[in-house]
């Protein structure tokens, strides 16, 4: 069906006729509902979207949408996606990755993918488990936890897929959580709008296989104090009537309470999600209970050119100065002679 | 020295010239400018460069030389040749390393000057190489080039390192006066080349040229000059073109004949790296080129690329190869075109990545997991590879699946006429693109009741938003289906999909009759040498013929019968008889007999000969 | 209900339960329970898990039903049979996605209670699935589950989730009585498992187990019982036990033989990642497993560690398999052991991940660039798992090769008893080891002269230093080689070094005559079908025997004469060929008759006994 | 020949009978002169000592060592020597790797040795080129480089190889130049100290196809002014008579002069190797001429568990635990009746 109709597209819009398979009480669903929700906000025509996908429960995401969608191979999404959107810059291509996908098998591709910068949105749902092949551990596991294929506990020290990506290079790095659906929505649609590589990280809940990994973020009572959420411009503050915040001693984040030893507001750091070093956002991005909050929302956000408009000035520069303009031309150009 | 009259001139059908020196003497330049005078006057050629293992070895030492081989003829010719009836050595280490490359009784011209103890000893010989009574068998010139050319370029103004470089120029030119070639085409390009940035450069080297040349006029110890008339060859304009080249601009012009982008996903490796470096230059023709991090990532971005509608290729030599299987068999699943280049090179393993051979066969027919045919394709000569890298295209877009052409070594660095094709003329490509039709559910895995393909759905396209992946799929929706009669009809038709690619390629030729005695049967870059061998036995009246397949998965649809016009099948091959395997599964009727070499070194058409001789 | 006579019992040769229900039901505890309790009264069983596709799909829909099936018997028992002849269904949904698993004409023991219209629709049934007349080809017992649990286990002080759990003992305890068995042995593992920890939670099991056996004894709906006689089976001691750790386990003998170290080198994949479940369990026993970070990874940390001497393995099915493929040609190329696991699954691509097939046996054999040979193995049965793994890492260890055994996701996940071995007895395993000579250079390419296999310096020991590589190597000294003749050389003795591997493996055995007919041949997981028909045919008189391969390449010495000792050859396999064509090319002296199947489910005997039937 | 003898090991002990196949003028070769000097400090067993290499100019480096050496392929070192060191944990094991075979192929191995901190070193020879394939772009070629696979420049952004082992998670990263035998040996003796992935970079001039590339750091005349090598516990001092330094502005660092705007000695910023938080790690590997000198010497050095000590405490831990002693138990316990 086109979508060249008038009326405004909906959730409905976006969502494709197939039975969703994740477990009863899987975060995948919130996410799905989030983007489902976020897609009418970005204005686009849904034929232009596209989801591609590796393989994962969260990489089954693409058939639950209805706009164009690849279910690929393990870890292989961001190259192949790569190949999508160097080609075709006209569609707007969202990958979908989980953190086995994307920082285990995929983990070339994913520095690589920040490194180019090339102009994608990356969900990756991060549940710190391997939940398709049914629990074992994945890159991002906390050391200890019990696996599968970890009966001892993990002894593996985790990827902070953040801290992974600033080391790559990444221009743009978000982080929500699958309870909270109006962060998420939010932070997809500014997500797309970046130009370059959006990062988003979705915490993420495996109701089976690690149940309630992120329950000491998500507590109703307790959520205030243990997330932050940023905004560029903002000062950094959280708790339950924004008294806290954070403030910078040397190289290290310090969490205050203002009133407490003469600390005032414009004591506390604002957020700077455009400064080009990654330093202060590796900070952020790395913040752990108990000591700190978790940092949500869009913690980098710089501008630089996409590897889509280096290859389209390389293009049109070539165009200019090309002599010959059609393969008959070139086959014909150079050393030749006539029998 | 004294002039002295010339001696006659021999008349030859066809002669095979070396020119071999150390990595910076130049020797593919003066081998490519030998070649192209004599394609100026109407020679048929094919040449190859013996480029050293090591990126540059010590000046002088055997690990460093470089080589040119040339055959050129008055009939047609069809391989570099199988040894040297001239080479050129510009010092002992090209001569002790390319000595196994000349016929007895060839024509030896050495740079005199470069034969010191010293430079002996850096080639690792004992004593006087000239001295070994085994050079007897030759007939050795000893020409002063290097001293003859500093003195020829004495006065050039230029210091000690650029005259030096002008030595190859002092050879060129002694060897066109062997075979009555005018310098001219040498001046004239010397002149574009350096002309305007250096115009001493470009007067120093035609001065060693021209010096090169007055020395043959004037020495005695030159044996006689040599002609070798123009072939009869189809008129039209030629050009060199090697086999790299020639798959690059296959692969542009399917693109430009079907209108959209070429999308090349590559991680360089030898011997298929050229390819990559042929198209990135050409960004203007809408070519899009990604090095990519990996060769998994490389064939993944291109499937991404056919995804979106483009052409998406990939190449790679073995290692590389065998790393895009998985891969590979997605694209096989989601019924995507793709093309994947396998410059096969000396395996297994890392192996002998400069050398060639043909051992990938079984990868690539049978290398990946599960049933998952693809479209297997191999080129015969260097300029063939652009008709075959136009097919690759065609049969990957018209038909939705991968395919992989086989090209190796020997014809991706060898090179040869190519009659410059009129574009306009080539078949048309039809991408079978899938049309939305309102208030129908669009269904991604219908099928041409004929090719078994299914509609491409452009991501872009209002209407035709559906979804695709690698899990098993529902005949027509697409869907995931792990319902076990859907899962062997949808193998069943994606492999008959793949066998009625044979209704849409050329049938099988043969050289010779259609039936007899023996049949020597190969496949891809073994053509020059069988050929020649084929034709040179019929013509001394031996019942043989040749099929050379370029078609490989699935064959033509007559090969049965061309293989059973035969009482023997000779399957030659350069490995160890994976062609003659896969005839043994497809036509279990027949029986084969084998030859095969795997030394990293085409046939020669001198041994196939003697084991054809075995047969008849 | 008043308590009723029991009717009479029949005697079965055999018979197949099936149990079926939602994820959460127990129901893979309840099979195998079953199956104990079977296995203790000397019944011969084989039993397979149907788990569903989806992790955990809502409850009482069909995706969401797990099965578990078993076949017991008085004869020998080598599947868990085709069709069931007993189904306990706990759900509708449990039912519709079963009822293809069950014969027409048996028993179906339902949980009345969860056939209400909620049930029935959520499972996707339009009606009553009861009152469908289709139903009348079986024999419905209507068991009130549901309702009778509950009151069983009404004082238990169970929460009702809790309560609701029990539901399956109350169903183990209707088949107990149905099949003459005592409820022994699943009350002492119920107090085992609950006892300590939640008595209350054992005493309601056994409640509910006990009013089920009553249930039986007191209705009048139910059929005769049926007495299933121990079967007549070597004595020994036995255990279940399923393929995949069946494997492990025979892995971890070899190791213990060797007295060194196991490293497994895997990354996760179904149906391939309960070995490495397994095996992690065992750090004890000198075992390493790493989950690498990709499959690629996986084998190079495996290389690595054959390097050190250890044995190095890796696992996968096959999309992983597929990216092994280069870094298995450098283990050939450097002549170090090497044993990978491929799990075979439905292919191609992603394909069926939890279903079974036969179609990497191309991949296996033929997966690699360049000449690649290494020897490929099958294993038959879940508990020949142990036996070949086993084997894997002697052949890989003395023959300094890479070995790929293939198992199947049938095997894998299904399980049979297993005669406990003395590891005593098990054959010795000798690392040929290099020894250092004071004074001579140390040759890593020297190769023992019978085996062709060069010999193992393990990096530490002094006056061994020495170094490797992918690229092609020199005889004897493997410096890096770039001689044609070397190469050639080098290729052909890296095959004979493959092909000899047959004067060590058993010849091929034949059940049946010896010559015939027809002979079946299979190879793999398929065994216990291709066996049981066969078996029934020549019982019923037919002239046809089994070869079942297990040793693939190099195939048995005396295959040929296998072979060629019967009149027909019928080549029965879970793909399109990919054996067949291999014998062909192998033996083209034969001709071969294919019946494949490609559904990723096994055979069924009764489809394999229809399809010899057209050749006999 | 066996080297339990007594005189001590010299360099000639560990040059191998192979003839070396670099250019002439290749850096390789002082890298090579430098490691055959330094494996006599090791004070090791030259048996012990395992040389392993991925493919490139630089990984054909094992054949010209008189130990144990295994070259690979193209990526797989780390993975291979991962399952070389585990398995035998008394070897001293080496990668040597190319900025192509450790960065672009190999990412994903380089990544995850060091998150794992597996105790190995690993030689990164970065001449940002591909070397061995004749010319093409590396993820480390500066973008604008026209190689033979970019004849139009270079438009990936490149990989700072230190940067993206902070972000991975390493516990030691130094840098050193092919141009510094004494800078080269003291390093690789002290990395070769560290317990964990020692991660070397070597800024290696390929004469062939980049050549010059670090001369703006190597050159005589200027060269005491554009590196500054990095001690532990010294202040960051350089310049031909030490009179230039850095300090910290916010996240930044700045070059001052000593004695100019009343910069003394004691603002100087002392280095800290040992400091768990990388953020300052990482500016100090990512200071580029001509603002800031570039950095050589052992920049991180912290302490961290390798992988190998938590699998060796694994084990031991089931082995106290452990019930079944031998396979023989094992497979008669749980389940098992007798026939
Ligand atoms: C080549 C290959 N290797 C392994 C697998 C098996 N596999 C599928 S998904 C997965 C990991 C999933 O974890 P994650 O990416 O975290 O996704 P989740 O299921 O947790 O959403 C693995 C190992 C595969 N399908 N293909
Ligand atoms: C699987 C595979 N892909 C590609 C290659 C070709 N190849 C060999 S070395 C190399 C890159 C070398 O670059 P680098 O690692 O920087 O080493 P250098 O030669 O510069 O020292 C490539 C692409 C290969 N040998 N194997
Ligand atoms: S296994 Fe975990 S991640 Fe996967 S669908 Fe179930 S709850 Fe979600
Ligand atoms: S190509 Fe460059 S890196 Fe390779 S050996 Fe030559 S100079 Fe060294
Ligand atoms: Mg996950
Ligand atoms: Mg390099």
């Amino acid at each position: 069906m086109s979508s060249n109709s008038n009326p405004p597209l909906t959730r409905k819009d976006f969502t494709s006729d197939q039975t969703v398979r994740w477990c009863p009480g899987c975060g995948d669903y919130a996410i799905l509902a989030a983007i489902q929700g976020a897609m009418p906000q970005l204005g686009l025509k849904k034929e232009d979207i596209v989801f591609i996908s590796g393989i994962g429960c969260s990489s089954r995401f693409p058939y639950y949408m209805d706009t164009y969608g690849f279910h690929t191979i393990h870890g292989r999404a961001p190259a192949l996606a790569t190949g999508t959107k160097l080609s075709n810059p006209e569609l707007d291509v969202w990958v979908v990755t989980g953190d086995g996908d994307a920082l285990a098998i995929g983990g070339n591709h994913f520095i690589h993918l920040l490194r180019r910068n090339v102009d994608l949105n990356v969900l990756l749902f991060n549940n710190e488990i391997y939940g398709l092949t049914k629990g074992q551990s994945s890159p991002t596991s906390q050391p200890g936890l019990v696996t599968k294929s970890t009966p001892l506990g993990v002894i593996d020290r985790p990827f902070s897929p953040g801290q992974l990506a600033m080391g790559a290079g990444g221009t743009f790095f978000a982080r929500t959580i699958d309870t909270n659906p109006k962060l998420m929505t939010q932070i997809f649609v500014e997500s797309s709008r970046h130009r370059g590589t959006s990062l988003i990280e979705i915490l993420q809940n495996c109701v089976i296989f690690n149940d309630k990994v992120f329950e000491d973020v998500t507590q109703k009572e307790t959520q205030d104090d243990h997330q932050i959420h940023l905004e560029h411009g903002k000062p950094m503050l959280f708790g339950k009537d924004k008294e806290k915040g954070l403030i910078l001693k040397g190289f290290k984040l310090e969490v205050v309470t203002l009133g407490e030893n003469g600390v005032e507001e414009k004591d506390i750091l604002v957020h700077d999600a455009h400064e080009q070093d990654p330093s202060l956002h590796t900070l952020l991005i790395n913040m752990t209970l108990p000591t700190h909050p978790v940092a949500l929302g869009i913690i980098r956000d710089v501008e630089a050119p996409t590897y889509g408009d280096l290859v389209k000035a390389q293009k049109a520069d070539s165009q200019r100065k090309a002599k010959v303009k059609s393969m008959q031309e070139l086959i014909e150009s150079g050393h030749t002679w006539i029998v | 020295m004294t002039p002295t009259q010339n001696k006659p001139s021999a008349t030859l059908e066809k002669v095979v010239i070396r020119f071999a020196g150390d990595s910076g003497d130049g020797m593919q330049f003066t081998g490519s400018q030998f070649a192209f005078t004599s394609a100026l006057v109407g020679n048929d050629l094919a040449t190859f460069p013996d480029f050293p293992a090591e990126i540059r070895a010590p000046k002088g030492t055997t690990g460093g030389v470089s080589g040119f081989q040339i055959q050129i003829g008055t009939v047609e010719i069809y391989t570099p040749g199988d040894a040297a009836d001239v080479l050129v050595a510009m010092n002992p280490a090209a001569l002790k390393s390319n000595l196994k490359f000349v016929k007895p009784g060839a024509n030896l011209i050495i740079d005199i000057d470069a034969f010191d103890k010293r430079g002996a000893k850096k080639a690792g010989y004992e004593g006087d190489p000239l001295e070994n009574p085994k050079m007897e068998a030759y007939h050795i010139i000893q020409a002063p080039i290097t001293s003859l050319t500093k003195k020829a370029v004495a006065d050039s103004g230029l210091d000690t390192k650029s005259q030096m470089q002008c030595r190859n120029m002092f050879a060129l030119g002694l060897v066109y006066w062997l075979f009555e070639r005018s310098v001219d085409q040498t001046i004239k390009e010397l002149n574009q080349k350096f002309g305007k940035k250096a115009p001493a450069v470009a007067q120093a080297n035609t001065d060693a040229l021209m010096a090169g040349y007055n020395f043959g006029l004037t020495v005695e110890a030159l044996p006689s000059t040599y002609k070798v008339p123009p072939a009869k060859k189809a008129s039209g304009t030629y050009r060199h073109i090697s086999g790299n080249v020639a798959t690059a601009w296959g692969l542009m012009a399917a693109r430009e004949k079907i209108g959209n982008i070429l999308f090349y996903g590559s991680y360089p490796i030898t011997p298929a790296s050229d390819i990559l470096h042929e198209l990135s230059k050409h960004k203007h023709l809408d070519v899009i080129t990604l090095q990519a991090e990996d060769e998994i990532a490389a064939v993944c971005s291109a499937i991404g690329a056919s995804y979106a509608g483009q052409i998406g290729v990939t190449a790679s030599s073995g290692p590389g190869i065998a790393l895009k299987g998985e891969a590979i068999g997605l694209a096989m699943m989601a019924e995507l075109p793709l093309v994947i280049l396998n410059v096969q090179r000396g395996g297994p393993s890392t192996g002998l990545p400069t050398k060639t051979e043909q051992s990938d066969l079984n990868l690539a027919i049978k290398g990946r997991n599960g049933e998952s045919p693809i479209i297997v394709l191999s080129a015969s000569t260097p300029s063939q590879c652009f008709e075959m890298a136009y097919r690759a295209v065609k049969l990957a877009v018209e038909h939705m699946t991968p395919v992989m052409l086989l090209t190796d070594g020997y014809l991706a660095n060898g090179s040869e006429p190519w009659k410059i094709p009129d574009l306009g003329a080539l078949p048309p490509i039809q991408q079978p693109l899938a049309v939305a039709k309102e208030g129908e559910t669009f269904l991604p895995y219908l099928r041409d009741p004929e090719k078994l393909s299914r509609f491409m759905a452009v991501p872009g396209t209002p209407g035709l938003e559906h979804r695709i992946g690698g899990l098993e799929k529902q005949d027509q929706t697409g869907n995931v289906s792990y319902d076990p009669a859907n899962h062997e009809f949808m193998v069943k038709i994606r492999a008959e999909k793949i066998a009625r690619v044979a209704n849409y390629v050329p049938e099988q030729a043969i050289f010779g009759p259609k039936e007899g005695e023996l049949l020597v049967v190969g496949w891809g870059g073994t053509f020059g040498a069988l050929r020649t061998a084929v034709k040179e036995l019929r013509d001394e009246g031996h019942n043989v013929s040749l099929a050379q397949f370029n078609y490989l998965s699935p064959l033509p649809k007559n090969t049965a019968e061309v293989l059973g016009n035969f009482k023997h099948r000779l399957v030659c091959e350069l490995n160890l008889g994976q062609f003659a395997n896969y005839l043994r599964e497809q036509f279990p009727q027949y029986t084969y007999e084998q030859y095969n070499k795997v030394q990293g070194l085409p046939f020669t058409i001198q041994e196939i000969k003697e084991e054809i001789l075995k047969h008849v």
